[in-house]
């Protein structure tokens, strides 16, 4: 099965790189969009048969929520971006359209791998795929955005890979036979050298959590997701991220099977908040509400992080998290899009009064950030309320006490930007072409809001399965 | 075979003082080669038995590292018409004093701390620290977008002499993997660089500080 | 049974808005519609809240499923319906009247969001005063909140609202978010989100007292107290004026129903918390009526006395604080009961007060009380209701301000009378209480002779014209509520004896109506009132044809409307009495040369907590931001040093720093 | 029901008498003959049979300012007892209603003042309105300290409280909160030395520069009114300063007659060996009064 995952989108970028027309080429990716949501669905909720393919492929339950997430995400993304393209038909999409359809491939073999050398080879193509889409828009500012992104990111990449390396070395000295099939790890974790798997440990956080865009390793964050379309940022906020976040749960699970708690608590809280307040410090003031966008994105993988950190309790609360922060993001990043194209601009002093110009995606915007910051009844609101919850029934106040005070930061920050671009009275002058909220590019956001706010209302019984499966995997109790 | 492997591992570190050393981007490129080259062929020389996948690895490896890399990124260098790197951010006697007092620091460390696992008798464990350090050296220092390219390899090669400890861990599939995507990696960052040279009629990174936060 | 038609009238109020949202712009009839479904919904809810009160249908708890959050549950007790009654008519009143202050065919968009906002508003409430459950609870609060925020900006094009609107936004934001944490300690204690008293014993002392503060603080700031009342102001006064009403005569209340709730669960009642409360209340009681002596914005001056009326409601439930951590159930039924009807009563007459105000800038197009005056013959009706509502609010007799004083006076004379030193100590905030009277008093007497008496100060004024009935109907139905509970106090008896009993005391609570002849009040009251009433109509009668002359000015030839004493000459004697406490800024221009210029006088108070705390708070943070921008200036080599950076120092943590250092002790 | 008769007839009809006693005693010591005791009710008298001029600014707030501070002045007098008898109205609470029916009447009285639109007539409102923010809570603990002592608050019981309660304890915080209370009793009342009621600079008046425009029979309900104010007020006084009693009760309400004329003396003989203080100087003699009733209480209660 994980093979169809990995190759049917290869097959569909070959089709789509063969489709010589550019209104009809963009259709591929619904096409594939709605087949890999259909597969998933299938393979993850009926076809527990399927799930293993061989050692080395299979899927468990951290992978079946990132596959579902992902794929979903993918789906509207897919959706969106045909309306989107229509809109930029003067651009060829060919590159566009292949590159999408190989990520998704390689997102597939993201988490269907239960190999971490193989993970890491997925990883990375993941970041090479992705990285033409920044430069879709072919202007310098693009340029430079793809450069920094996959400079730092196949460093970052490059230490994940070092960090592997040790994690595979930490066999050895007990004299075990070094491998990096996640099962037989899993076996010998309490074995493992405590200081090369500790070090290893750093290493992959330091590596994927660089394609997360933790601080400070963020820095190519704002970049590319300012630089890119609207929707390559949905999807690398959505899409990219969780994927990198399932491969550091790998190591995490190792270290709570090695019963590494104590050490990674300090690290993973340390990291997370830290994250938090440094993208909580940027967005202060942040006058592009796409780089606001990106910025943001970094706080939720340190609310992540946080999350692992505080561990037990707050699992839950953290896999949901990564759904409903996928979400949201997607809802976020798509309006944001029509905005900027409504006002071929993204700084608030250009942008205001974006409700009564757009009303659609003006409101989406508001309700996007509503929901990101937590506020009932959204998704968002459930996983972080139940992440504090866990902090302070785990006895972390002080924990408790930053996590608010950071939030209530970002609140400020991007309330004080949303709110500038969606109130007040829009700019006489009408953008020449300037766009309209037109049902292609506004439908997807509306539905991905819809599902944003059932995450908050009503978690489906299988998702909730998948979820304290999830937990349990990551060594907490259901 | 350890000498021998030691000899090859102490060439590398040369290697990398003289990367840091040369300020001809040309020669810098040919050194990164032979020092990719000389590690592709590492598992053959050290190794007893040969095994197949072992010698199939090797070669891709050298193709790979010695030529095809190199004669990319010699192409986007000539496409550039650039010869040096003129005024890094530190200059480059300091940079070749920092990276042999970082190598030296780590061969008396890893002495100090015994690395658990019993390596030590070889330099396997420090040579590849320090290259690794040398690379993100590279990339801090150097400006033209070809040497941080350079420094990128470097590093990659100081993480593949780490992996000497593990042939048998990391199968060969992930290890093609491996070198796939660092092919790729290369090919497009150089598609990238050579975008750049046409946007900005040179390779010069610092003119791509055009995003930041003001 | 109740319980089911409150949830219909809230479900009716969350759908009102809709016929207004899908009308057309500028039409008219949308409005109407929503309007009629509002009423019929507050209707309902009325009827359930008196069959709750006036019949013996018990309404059970009910369960409504949030599998996200696990079920949750709703219930009505007396707390709640008794906090229920100013959501329902106050919704009512206000939206009737905002179809003529805010009317959908001139004001377009925003009426129809403000429309349906203003629904969603009072359903929330409802929510979060049934809710049994901190998810309905923080559901409901966080609906309130936002759509309060939408109220609040519903004319957003100007840049001032904009303003306010942030400001409360971000308030309301930290306020939830105290209560996150709040509900959170709260399961760590009791093991679940519900809201059942927490068993005593079962948790440390520290731990609650942490769950005290953080109710005091989180609802706080939602009511208003001081100093947590920066949002305040600016909210209420550039809201649209129902919605000021609104905002200020309900939504704060919310924040006191949450604190009583959260206090009726405690196990225990340390006096510390009662001391706190209390003198937290007489602080925001005295500063409150202080900077409103200070302001010459209507509206704004209006919000000063909201703070100033929390205040004196937290007065009351600092003393049932008291009572009950001295064991004396007196002191609490008495502090109870009259902050409960203060509740009431505040949210009668405040909102009055408010429509008038609305009114007032409705005719004559301007807040600034400098430039009105003598609109008491334009809007004879406006006038007679704002002058009602500032007797009420000044707690003087015969309106029902005076009523829910008096028991919170009995309840300190009690408190006095005890004996023990703490009751003494307590007593002391009863002449506070009773300079606040006489504040407000001065402040009251300043607007109406102001705005409504004299002569016109300005063209705005003078082209002033009375209200539509649509306005005019909504104040006389509160006008009718203040003169009730005014001169027939024991009619609210029952229902303030039911709800003082949810009071969770150790024994049970006496009726407040034991400790007081209310029916005697009520008599006298009545007396003064209709006395007055018909000696002045006789004496306006017979003046009719009594002969006009311009005022007599001390023999000055030709006294001018200018030459009025301005509300800020009125206010300033008392600033000065009070300017070692709340420094005010005295603007006058010196009459000099021989031919001076025109010299006007003004005398303003800023808010302190917002203009020099909290904005300078966010300056520093501001900077600190910009200073923390260099880090992200776009050379990549610095980016990737921060990699190495961050991968160095993590690695040193794993550094065996005490090993090494023996290490080498060991080989010297 | 006798006491009830006697009380409001005294009430009613003698308050008037007691502005006349004080302008006699002022006489006496200026050397001159002065009007005749009786001079406040001719004057009354005759504002109520003369006619009315209203202004043109004004309102029916016009009217309804005297008008509602006589009714609210009357009601307050039915509840203070005079001497040892209790008031013809007597209730748990009533005290607090007392002090507010001032308050109702001061909102009423500034009202009206400034419904003419009279600079003159604002500038006496300011100033009563911002006097009474010191003068009621002095009132309030003066009475608090009595409702300490006789531990109920019931006016009668309150006032009727320092008989028997003098002892070695009360006797210093009655001592107190006496001349407190005789400092607000000349503020409210709007005596010497905080206000001048014979002075013709309006600029320095307070009482009499809010009524400049009332005429006829609304100044002489104005005129009523503030003379039975000064007499609750002297009421009230002398449950504090003559806590003692005789046997029996004509001879207490003789005794009563006498003590609220002596009160009126002893005004009368403070304005006349006084000058009126500054403006800025009266908040202060206020502050001493407060001060002075709250160290009172303090004293008591410690």
């Amino acid at each position: 099965m994980a093979f169809v995952f990995v190759l049917f989108p290869l097959v569909f970028a070959g089709v789509a790189f063969l489709i010589p027309s550019n209104r009809l080429r963009p259709w591929t990716l619904p096409a594939a969009g709605a087949l890999h949501l259909a597969l998933s669905v299938y393979t993850v909720f009926f076809r527990a048969d399927l799930l293993r393919t061989n050692g080395w492929l299979m899927l468990d339950a951290p992978g079946k929520l990132v596959l579902l997430v992902v794929s979903t995400l993918f789906f509207f993304c897919s959706l969106y971006s045909v309306g989107y393209l229509r809109l930029r038909e003067n651009r060829g999409n060919r590159v566009f359209t292949c590159c999408l359809l190989l990520f998704l491939g390689m997102a597939g073999l993201v988490v269907w791998s239960h190999h971490l050398g193989l993970m890491w080879v997925a990883i990375e193509a993941t970041t090479l795929s992705t990285a033409p889409l920044i430069y879709f828009n072919q202007n310098k500012k693009s340029l430079e955005a793809t450069w920094k992104y996959l400079v730092i990111g196949s460093v970052g990449i490059a230490i994940a890979l070092l960090g592997t390396y040790f994690l595979a070395y930490s066999t050895v000295p007990s004299g075990m036979k070094p491998t990096l099939q996640m099962d037989e790890l899993l076996a010998c974790a309490p074995g493992l050298s405590k200081g090369w798997f500790r070090a290893a440990f750093i290493l992959l956080l330091v590596g994927y959590g660089t394609k997360m865009g933790l601080a400070p390793m963020h820095t190519w964050k704002p970049d590319a997701y300012g630089e890119a379309p609207g929707v390559i940022g949905a999807i690398f906020a959505g899409g990219v991220t969780s994927c990198a976040f399932l491969a550091f749960l790998r190591i995490y699970q190792l270290s709570a099977a090695a019963g590494e708690g104590d050490f990674t608590t300090k690290i993973l809280l340390f990291m997370g908040l830290f994250s938090m307040i440094v993208a909580g410090l940027f967005i202060l003031g942040q006058k592009d509400f796409k780089r606001l966008l990106a910025y943001s994105s970094v706080e939720h993988m340190g609310i992540l992080i946080v999350g692992l950190g505080i561990g037990g309790p707050a699992l839950y609360g953290t896999m949901l998290h990564v759904a409903t922060n996928s979400m949201t993001k997607g809802v976020l990043f798509l309006s944001a899009g029509n905005i900027h194209r409504a006002y071929d601009s993204k700084n608030t002093d250009q942008v205001h009064g974006a409700i009564s110009r757009l009303p659609f995606s003006g409101i989406l915007f508001l309700a996007g950030f509503l929901a990101i910051t937590g506020s009932p009844p959204f998704g968002p609101f459930v996983s972080e309320f139940s992440i504090l919850t866990g902090a302070v029934s785990g006895g972390k106040f002080v924990t408790a006490g930053l996590f608010l005070l950071f939030l209530l930061v970002v609140f400020i920050g991007m309330g004080q930007t949303v709110l500038s671009v969606v109130q007040g009275r829009a700019p006489a002058g009408e953008i020449p072409g300037g766009y309209r909220d037109r049902f292609s590019t506004v439908f997807p956001v509306l539905v991905l809001m819809g599902v944003t706010l059932l995450l908050g209302l009503v978690i489906p019984a299988p998702l909730q399965n998948i979820l304290k499966e999830a937990v349990v995997c990551l060594g907490g109790k259901a | 075979m350890t000498e021998l492997l030691n000899a090859i591992l102490v060439v590398i570190l040369v290697l990398n003082l003289f990367t840091l050393g040369t300020s001809r981007i040309q020669s810098a490129i040919r050194m990164v080669a032979v020092q990719g080259a000389l590690l592709a062929l590492i598992p053959i020389l050290i190794r007893e038995k040969f095994s197949l996948t072992s010698v199939i690895a090797s070669v891709v490896a050298v193709l790979l590292k010695g030529i095809v890399i190199p004669l990319i990124m010699n192409r986007s260098l000539r496409s550039a018409r650039i010869k040096r790197e003129e005024t890094p951010l530190i200059g480059l006697l300091p940079t070749v004093i920092i990276g042999a007092v970082i190598t030296g620091l780590i061969l008396i460390f890893s002495k100090m701390v015994n690395v658990p696992g019993g390596q030590t008798t070889t330099l396997i464990v420090p040579a590849s620290f320090s290259t690794i350090l040398v690379g993100f050296l590279l990339l801090i220092t150097r400006y033209k977008a070809i040497s941080q390219v350079l420094g990128y390899l470097v590093m990659e090669n100081g993480i593949f002499i780490f992996g000497m400890l593990l042939v048998e861990a990391v199968p060969l599939i992930v290890e093609m993997g491996v070198l796939l995507d660092l092919f790729v990696g290369i090919f497009v960052i150089s598609i990238i660089t050579n975008h750049i040279n046409r946007a900005f009629s040179s390779l010069d990174t610092r003119r791509l500080d055009s995003l930041k936060e003001e | 049974m109740p319980i089911q038609l409150v949830l219909f009238g809230a479900v009716l109020l969350a759908l009102s808005g809709l016929p207004a949202l899908f009308s057309r712009r500028r039409s008219s009839w949308g409005q109407v519609v929503s309007t009629v479904i509002v009423l019929a919904g507050s209707s309902t809810g009325i009827v359930g809240i008196a069959l709750h009160f006036f019949s013996r249908y018990l309404s059970a708890p009910l369960f409504f499923p949030w599998p996200a959050v696990g079920n949750s549950v709703v219930g009505l007790d007396s707390l709640s319906a008794f906090f229920l009654f100013p959501v329902f008519v106050m919704s009512g009143a206000g939206s009737l009247y905002g179809t003529a202050y805010w009317p959908q065919k001139e004001k377009g968009g925003s009426a129809r969001r403000l429309q349906m906002f203003w629904g969603l508003m009072a359903a929330g409430m409802v929510v979060l005063l049934l809710g049994k459950h901190a998810m309905a609870f923080l559901l409901g609060w966080e609906v309130m909140a936002l759509s309060g925020f939408f109220l609040i900006t519903a004319d957003d094009t100007r840049e001032e609202t904009r303003k306010a609107g942030l400001i409360y936004f971000i308030a309301t934001h930290i306020s939830t978010l105290i209560l996150f944490a709040l509900f959170t300690v709260w399961r760590l204690a009791t093991g679940s989100f519900s809201f059942l008293p927490v068993s005593p014993g079962s948790i440390s002392l520290g731990l609650i007292n942490a769950l005290f503060l953080l109710a005091f603080i989180g609802f706080g700031i939602k009511a208003g107290l001081m100093p947590l009342h920066f949002w305040l102001p600016g909210a209420h006064a550039n809201a649209p004026s129902h919605v000021s009403a609104m905002l200020s005569g309900v939504m704060l209340k919310m924040g006191v129903f949450g604190f009583l709730r959260v206090l009726t669960l405690m196990p225990v009642m340390p006096a510390m918390w009662g001391w706190m409360t209390l003198a937290f209340g007489a602080v925001s009681g005295l500063l409150g009526v202080i900077f409103a002596i200070g302001q010459h914005d209507l509206k704004r001056l209006l919000a000063y006395h909201s703070v100033e009326n929390i205040g004196i409601i937290y007065m009351g439930i600092g003393l049932a604080m008291l009572g009950r951590a001295f064991g004396h159930p007196e002191w609490t039924a008495l502090g109870l009961a009259g902050a409960l009807l203060h509740v009431w009563n505040h949210g009668f007459f405040k909102s009055l007060l408010f429509f008038g105000a609305g009114s007032v800038q409705h005719a004559s197009g301007t807040r600034q009380i400098d430039r009105l005056g003598g609109l008491g013959r334009a809007m004879p009706w406006t006038a007679a209701f704002f002058l009602i509502g500032s007797i009420a609010i000044c707690g003087l007799p015969p309106l029902n301000g005076f009523i829910s004083e008096l028991l919170i006076y009995a309840g300190f004379f009690h408190s006095l009378t005890a004996g023990t030193s703490g009751g003494t100590a307590a007593a002391f905030t009863a002449p506070v209480l009773a300079m606040i009277g006489a504040l407000a008093t001065a402040c009251f007497v300043k607007v109406c002779g102001t705005v409504f008496l004299g002569l016109p100060r300005g063209e705005s004024a003078a082209r002033a014209h009375e209200s539509p009935a649509r306005m005019l109907l909504p104040m006389g139905f509160l006008v009718l509520l203040c003169l009730v509970i005014g001169v027939a106090p024991y009619s609210v008896v029952p229902i303030l004896e039911q709800t003082v009993a949810a009071w969770a005391f150790p024994s049970g609570l006496p009726s407040p109506a034991g400790f007081l002849p209310l029916r005697t009040f009520g008599w006298i009251s009545l007396a003064v009132a209709v006395v007055s009433v018909f000696i002045t109509g006789l004496a306006v009668f017979l003046g009719r044809k009594s002969p006009r002359r311009g005022t007599w000015d001390c023999g000055y030839a030709k006294p001018e409307a200018s030459m009025q004493y301005t509300a800020s000459s009125f206010g300033s004697s008392i600033l000065y009495l009070f300017h070692h406490l709340v420094p005010s800024r005295l603007q006058k221009s010196d009459l000099s040369q021989v031919f001076p210029a025109p010299a006007a006088m003004r005398s303003h108070i800023d808010d302190p907590v917002l203009d020099q705390w909290i904005r300078g708070f966010f300056r520093r943070l501001r900077s600190l931001s910009t200073w923390f921008r260099r880090f992200q200036q776009g050379m990549m080599q610095y980016y990737i040093l921060y990699i190495v950076v961050a991968l160095f120092v993590l690695l040193c943590t794993l550094i065996p720093f005490r090993e090494l250092l023996e290490s080498l002790f060991h080989h010297s | 029901m006798k006491n009830v008769l006697i009380h409001l007839l005294l009430f009613l009809f003698l308050s008037p008498l007691l502005p006349g006693i004080i302008n006699k005693t002022k006489a006496f010591f200026a050397g001159r003959k002065g009007a005749p005791f009786f001079q406040p009710y001719f004057d009354i008298l005759k504002l109520f049979r003369k006619g009315l001029v209203v202004s043109t600014a004004a309102s029916w707030i016009f009217m309804a300012g005297p008008i509602v501070t006589l009714v609210a002045v009357a009601t307050a007098g039915l509840l203070i007892p005079l001497g040892p008898f209790d008031s013809p109205l007597s209730f748990t609470g009533d005290v607090i209603l007392f002090v507010y029916l001032f308050g109702l009447a001061r909102f009423f009285t500034t009202a009206a003042a400034l419904d003419t639109g009279s600079s003159f007539e604002g500038m006496g409102a300011a100033r009563e309105v911002t006097f009474a923010v010191l003068s009621e809570p002095a009132l309030f603990f003066a009475l608090l300290v009595l409702a300490r002592v006789s531990g109920s608050f019931r006016l009668s019981d309150i006032l009727h409280g320092p008989i028997g309660g003098v002892n070695v304890h009360t006797v210093a915080p009655f001592v107190l909160v006496s001349i407190g209370l005789y400092i607000v009793m000349l503020a409210e009342a709007s005596r010497v030395p905080v206000d001048d009621p014979t002075t013709h600079l309006e600029l320095t008046m307070i009482h009499e520069a809010m009524v400049l425009d009332h005429s006829g029979p609304l100044l002489g309900m104005v005129q009523y009114s503030s003379s039975l104010k000064l007499f609750i007020l002297g009421a009230l006084l002398l449950h504090l300063v003559v806590p003692f009693r005789a046997p029996q009760e004509w001879l207490n309400w003789l005794l009563f007659v006498a003590e609220i004329f002596a009160v009126a003396v002893s005004i009368g003989v403070v304005e006349s060996i006084m000058a009126r203080l500054k403006m800025k100087k009266v908040p202060y003699l206020l502050t001493g009064a407060l001060i002075l009733c709250a160290s009172g209480f303090i004293l008591l209660v410690r």
